[in-house]
């Protein structure tokens, strides 16, 4: 199968056996084409050559719905493509239901059984008849797997459908897909999540600029391998040397996030890159938005280089070098109507103009360039638009926005989001590198992405954090039970 | 609403009579069709700018139909209602496959038709007895059944009370209303308009929908024209002026109707309802015109005020 | 004091004016002649105000009908829509007067501002001026009653004067009118500098006109000619070197004052004919000029023809103060 | 374009001179102000229906306060623009704090202005001479300096070629390109429009860039209304419907000029110029006023197609 974009070669010859009854994990670095054959599979694009075959029938889709009536069901990479958020639960689980169903008349009741059992399906808790738009990125994400799950598929494809879930509900996901292997259907599951690769894959297809670059089968499979295949080279290893934290850049006293929280206090380092870990839910966000100036905090106080510290708004704690690369990059960072270059420079846009606030384009190609070199966005060159890239590579744009201007404090919410293992060690080595002259603070579910940045550990549940860990010889056990103590505690 | 009503009941007693209500549903009547149309273009996402035109073109085609051709009301109206629809289907596929934005397609379509329907009269009314081209005179007339409907009134209660177009209003809500709440194809437009692109991706034909709503908005607008043109008795080309503003008001009052912050076709009706009552009374204060304009907007303006800013919604942006 | 039945208790009549126009001089002029008539006959007014909805129009009249009015005035509208709601009237044993619509009702008098006299004093004060031999821009758009009127009478003088050539036709009705029509002009005297007059029988037009002429720096040599009036219009026409020649006008509060004493003229039992024609006045250039005037009440004080006429006068009624 | 203005010269050889082409800048000086405001509002995701109101309303105030509170241009011209620019406050503070969604609040906020501009005269034109409510009648006179306004010609090759008006579109035209694209506030407006979540992450202060789009739309267009007076001569009433339509027609052509597909000053420009000229070639060639709509529409409707179906660009809907 081949698939091109212009001059872009993006598929060039794929050849792919999906069996049944087996999850296949299909590997490969962002920008790779791992959704542009998704989206030839399910019908949303056309193939330039090539055949597919579903079951022995040729199999040529010609719309999503073609799709889904024979049987290939889709959970897509932009979890803003899989709901209607102004619509209610129950009608975003029966979604494709409406749309295959013959009879025009809506039974209320029996919309909002049907739902309830889908959501039963996947833990999804929340009262079906609550709009989507009042629900988290992780329920979201899980109405549009539950809705998937719901159609007894024969071929289900997953196109990173944990990059928004934590450990619980990706746990509860795998549980689902194991039951639906051993019902014989193919499961094609595309991640960058070395953690759900190793729980879910039969076998492991890599993939590299829009070729097969190897097929890993056995159990289990050849991850080094695999990872190999994907790269073309072994990946370098991420050796962290902690080095001496300078003064204390932003301190926090008996911070209160919320009325029924516990208080806790944290202070922030130059030169020390310090990730705050825990499940979905845990409060993460709630305190990079107290810090960024989003919202106030119940109680406590905070100062930056020694000076209170209240921003009032983002703006403000922009101009007091607190910066933020907000996570789900398509809703809080992405400007789709603008290139690179405008998507990095647009935060610091002052540093770019001069007299009467005219704009100076050299000063801003310069930018851009060095931090497309800098992070190894892959692309055609600075103007291009940014929805022309790959997942990964639009997420290696965000994080340069902000490392492209010296700041006192920058905040990373989750800015590993859909990035494969060699971009990910390039954007921590990168934070790492220019970490000197500012304190760092990375905020990620996922343990394993955590030790690979981290100078510093700490865990956060239930809107407060605890003790922190070096990030040398940790005993993972332990950092994993004060993780999920917490969900325990959280249930109790 | 209720303090309008009651205001206005006090201050002028007869306001409040059957007949009283019934004149502001008439007045509405029109108005009110057209905003349902454009509430199922809000619906999924897009907007008709086309209508006041759709009608106006509806009004000189029915004229044309009955006096100058010379046939009779079932013909003009069906030549009207496909030429709605098809207005609208034009409409529908300039959006959807030449992806031509929609208050541009529409608002081209409205230049369109509003030069289109003058050119077969050069500009003149149509009447019975108007000189043709060829030098004799027209000798048709408008069909009794087709002024029927702009003009019979129903016995209720008291006698001759309901207008034939009243009913057809509250029969067009209704069914405008039952289509988009309880049937899957409402709920489809919905979601549509919410996310076309999850819509797309869950199966959906988009593009059959979203033409269907630009249908649906050319047919009820033309609808409009053929009550308006049997109330006129006969094609004159400067009524409906004002039919565009005041039927998008009714529809974009209509998001605010219930808190729902959404378009939909109930919240449409009484919107139409809300901007007649407050004329009707007005007018029976002695209010000269301008007052008038001043108070409906200073109305609206207030009631946006209390359903968005107070009920702490924010909606969504119009798209 | 001995005014005739309902009138000596006028405080108990109930008038409404049911408007088709209501935006513009004109007609709110019009609107305040019929007001001051009504005050100085003691009765009262209810106005409605269709705004060139003509379908609610017809609706407004049932509304008078269920307010129990005793009489009603319809200003403008269409006669397809008015025809059934003004005989509803007349069956509901309420008088009703028409200003400048035909309701085809033989107990309905007319009350008209004469269009064709209009467009008649006009062009033959152009005739005067500029002979029988010149080429005319008109500025008409069809479909709308009075203009529709006055083109009649442009189609007879172009039949009559062979000599007068039509090098173009504009016009649009287009908000702001005068600044749309100036447009227009412009181009059309820019394609056609050989115009001498342009004939613009709507003094929005004329004004468009006007500007247009001045634009081009051809007011030296482009007549204008036009019907109405009003205090802007006598500016324009006395400007230096203006070339706004004539106007011929009724005056709108005139024709409000008749309407309403016609009216009353019915209400009393009098007998009042089909047809009340106010009788138009041709105001020239030269004129203004020599008498000084520059505006509305100047133009009564100074042209007594135009700030009364004897209609529809009865003994005992009384007239607005001036 | 090109096309067209060939066209015409061969047709009608007056149509190409220097003489020509001026008046064509002419005729298209406010509708082309106004719609430059129009499209501040649309570059971040807004829209202003209220414009045409704004503008004849500041019609209204300059006559009201030369004519009859006998003052001079410069007052004029300051309340003129003071009230514009209040205007726009207004909505924003509406769109941004009170949520109102921005079709909705410009559509109140035009009907009430088309009221409250009549109110003071109770919906006579001003001009002078004119009896006020005491009974004196009013004095004053439009101050020359403002009539030049809009009447002024300075001589640029030819004498007295080229009208003041021309002049401030031009330069209105400049000033709003240049601010919308090469400065860092049109860039951060551009950024609003695309994603106003991510803007405000980006640290931007998105409400107060918006209110800013609707101040500075409320200020053009009482510019556009100032210029009208000056024209007239007098204060007018008169709806600003149609100079809202020709405005919004404008600035939608004004997306697809150069395939830019998203609003822009230069585009809106251009959009403003080739109505201009088209109906100004129209008229030249005595076609009727129907024509010219249904010309309009059509060839708005096929530019439309060719920028946007065959450049293949989707463009973004208009929000
Ligand atoms: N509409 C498009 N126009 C042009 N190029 C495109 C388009 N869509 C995708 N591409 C290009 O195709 C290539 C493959 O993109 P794709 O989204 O399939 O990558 P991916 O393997 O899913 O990466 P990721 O892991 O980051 O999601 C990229 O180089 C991208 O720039
Ligand atoms: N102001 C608030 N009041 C009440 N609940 C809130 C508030 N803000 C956020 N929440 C809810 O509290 C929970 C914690 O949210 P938060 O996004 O901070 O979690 P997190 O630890 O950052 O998780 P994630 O991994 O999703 O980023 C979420 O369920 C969120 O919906
Ligand atoms: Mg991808
Ligand atoms: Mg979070």
């Amino acid at each position: 199968m081949t698939r091109s974009f212009a001059r872009n070669h993006v598929l060039r010859g794929i050849n792919l056996t999906l069996p049944a009854g087996a999850i296949t994990v299909l590997m490969g670095t962002n920008g790779a084409g791992k959704s542009t054959l998704v989206k030839i599979l399910c019908g949303v694009q056309g193939a330039d050559s090539g055949t597919i075959t579903l079951d022995g029938q040729p199999f040529t889709p010609a719309s999503p719905a073609a799709a889904l009536r024979a049987g290939v069901v889709t959970v897509h990479q932009s979890i803003n493509d899989g709901v209607a958020a102004d619509l209610d639960i129950t009608s975003n689980l029966l979604l494709d239901d409406l749309a295959s169903r013959s009879g025009s008349f809506l039974n209320g009741r029996k919309m909002r059984d049907k739902a309830r059992a889908i959501a039963a399906a996947v833990g999804l808790k929340a009262d079906v008849s609550r709009p989507v738009r009042e629900l988290s990125l992780a329920d979201r994400q899980l109405v549009s797997i539950a809705r998937a799950m719901s159609h007894r598929p024969r071929l289900l494809i997953l196109d990173e459908p944990t990059s928004s879930l934590s450990a619980a509900e990706a746990g509860q996901l795998f549980t689902l897909l194991d039951r639906l292997r051993s019902e014989g259907v193919a499961i094609l599951y595309i991640s960058h999540r070395m953690s759900d690769i190793r729980r879910l894959a039969d076998r492991i297809v890599s993939m590299r600029d829009g070729q097969i670059s190897g097929l890993f089968e056995g159990s289990p499979p050849d991850y080094a391998g695999a990872v190999r295949a994907m790269l073309g080279h072994e990946i370098n290893s991420s050796d962290i040397q902690i080095p001496a934290p300078g003064p204390a850049v932003l301190s926090a006293k008996a911070l209160q996030l919320r009325a029924e929280s516990r208080p806790f206090d944290l202070s922030l380092h130059e030169n020390e890159v310090v990730v705050i870990t825990g499940l979905v839910g845990s409060g993460k966000t709630e305190l990079a938005g107290i810090l960024y100036g989003l919202r106030r905090p119940h109680a406590g106080d905070l100062c930056l280089d020694g000076a209170p510290y209240q921003p009032r708004d983002p703006g403000e704690a922009v101009r007091k070098g607190v910066c933020l690369s907000a996570r789900d990059r398509r809703m809080n960072a992405v400007i789709p109507d603008f290139d690179i270059t405008r998507n990095i420079t647009l935060p610091f846009l002052g540093r770019h103009s001069g007299l009467l606030a005219l704009l100076r384009p050299g000063s801003e190609r310069a930018t851009s360039t060095r931090m497309i070199r800098e992070m190894g966005v892959v692309c055609q060159g600075p103007k291009d638009s940014i929805l022309t890239l790959s997942g990964g590579n639009q997420q290696k744009v965000m994080v340069a926005r902000w490392l492209a201007e010296a700041s006192r404090l920058l905040i990373l919410d989750e800015p590993f989001q859909g990035v494969d293992i060699q971009a990910r060690r390039d954007i921590a080595r990168h934070i790492r590198a220019s970490a000197a002259r500012r304190a760092t603070l990375v905020l990620c579910a996922e343990i394993d992405e955590a030790l690979e940045i981290a100078d510093r550990i700490l865990v956060m549940s239930e809107q407060s954090l605890g003790a922190g860990h070096r990030n040398e010889n940790i005993d993972l056990a332990r950092l994993m039970a004060e993780v999920t103590a917490s969900a325990a505690g959280q249930a109790a | 609403m209720v303090a309008l009503v009651t205001g206005f009941t006090i201050a002028e007693p007869a306001f409040l009579s059957a007949r009283s209500a019934v004149f502001i549903l008439q007045s509405v009547a029109i108005t009110g069709i057209l905003a349902l149309g454009v509430t199922a273009t809000l619906v999924v996402g897009g907007f008709d700018l086309s209508i006041g035109a759709v009608a106006t073109s509806a009004l000189m085609l029915s004229a044309y139909t009955m006096v100058i051709w010379d046939l009779g009301a079932v013909e003009a109206v069906v030549f009207c209602l496909a030429m709605g629809a098809l207005v609208g289907l034009i409409n529908g596929l300039l959006i959807v496959k030449m992806k031509v934005p929609d208050l541009l397609a529409t608002l081209g379509m409205m230049f369109l038709l509003m030069g289109l329907q003058r050119i077969p009269t050069e500009g003149n009314s149509i009447s019975t007895g108007m000189s043709l081209p060829d030098g004799s005179s027209a000798t048709g007339v408008f069909a009794p059944g087709f002024l029927m409907l702009g003009r019979h009134r129903l016995d209720f209660i008291l006698e001759d009370l309901i207008p034939l177009s009243v009913v057809f209003l509250l029969v067009i809500a209704f069914l405008v209303w039952g289509f988009l709440e309880l049937t899957r194809h409402g709920r489809i437009m919905y979601a549509i308009g919410s996310n076309p692109n999850a819509a797309a991706l869950a199966g959906i034909n988009v593009a059959r929908y979203r033409v269907l709503a630009y249908v649906i908005s050319g047919t009820l607008a033309s609808f409009g024209g053929i009550l308006l043109a049997a109330r006129l008795g006969r094609g004159d080309v400067a009524s409906g002026n004002n039919l565009l503003l005041d039927a998008v008001a009714a529809a974009l009052i209509g998001f605010a109707v219930l808190g729902a912050a959404r378009p939909n076709a109930f919240g449409t009706a009484i919107g139409a309802l809300f901007v007649g009552i407050l004329l009707q009374g007005l007018t029976m204060l002695n209010a000269p015109y301008y007052t008038q304009d001043f108070i409906k907007g200073f109305v609206l303006v207030v009631a946006l005020v209390f359903t968005f800013a107070l009920s702490g919604r924010g909606g969504r942006a119009l798209h | 004091e001995g005014a005739p039945a309902p009138f000596d208790t006028p405080g108990d009549v109930k008038i409404a004016l049911v408007r088709y126009l209501s935006t513009g001089d004109f007609f709110q002029a019009y609107l305040s002649g019929v007001e001051k008539q009504s005050a100085a006959l003691g009765v009262n007014l209810q106005v409605f105000d269709s705004r060139q909805d003509a379908a609610l129009q017809a609706d407004m009249v049932d509304q008078a009908i269920a307010l129990g009015v005793d009489g009603i005035i319809i200003q403008h509208g269409l006669t397809e829509s008015m025809k059934e709601a003004a005989q509803r009237a007349v069956d509901a044993g309420i008088k009703v007067v028409a200003f400048d619509v035909n309701v085809e009702n033989t107990a309905i008098p007319q009350v008209e501002q004469s269009d064709r006299d209009l467009a008649r004093l006009a062009l033959e004060q152009a005739i005067r001026d500029q002979g029988e031999t010149w080429t005319a821009g008109y500025v008409y758009v069809p479909g709308i009653a009075p203009l529709d009127r006055r083109d009649e009478t442009w189609k007879e003088f172009k039949a009559k004067y062979p000599g007068i050539t039509e090098k173009a036709m504009f016009g649009t009705m287009d908000n702001p009118i005068a600044n749309s029509v100036a447009n227009q002009a412009r181009a059309v005297l820019t394609a056609n500098p050989d115009i001498q007059v342009i004939f613009a029988p709507y003094d929005e037009f004329a004004k468009g006109a006007k500007i247009a002429v001045d634009e081009a720096g051809m007011s030296g040599d482009v007549a204008i000619y036009s019907a109405d009036i009003s205090t802007a219009d006598i500016a324009l026409m006395r400007e230096e070197g203006s070339g706004w020649k004539a106007t011929a006008a009724t005056n709108p509060a005139v024709v409000g004052e008749v309407s309403v004493r016609t009216l009353a003229r019915l209400l009393a039992g009098e007998e009042v004919g089909a047809q009340v024609i106010v009788p138009p006045t041709l105001i020239t250039q030269g004129e203004l000029n020599d008498l000084n005037i520059s505006n509305m009440e100047e133009l009564g004080a100074k042209m007594p023809a135009f700030v009364h006429a004897e209609v529809s006068v009865s003994p005992w009624m009384k007239l607005p103060e001036r």
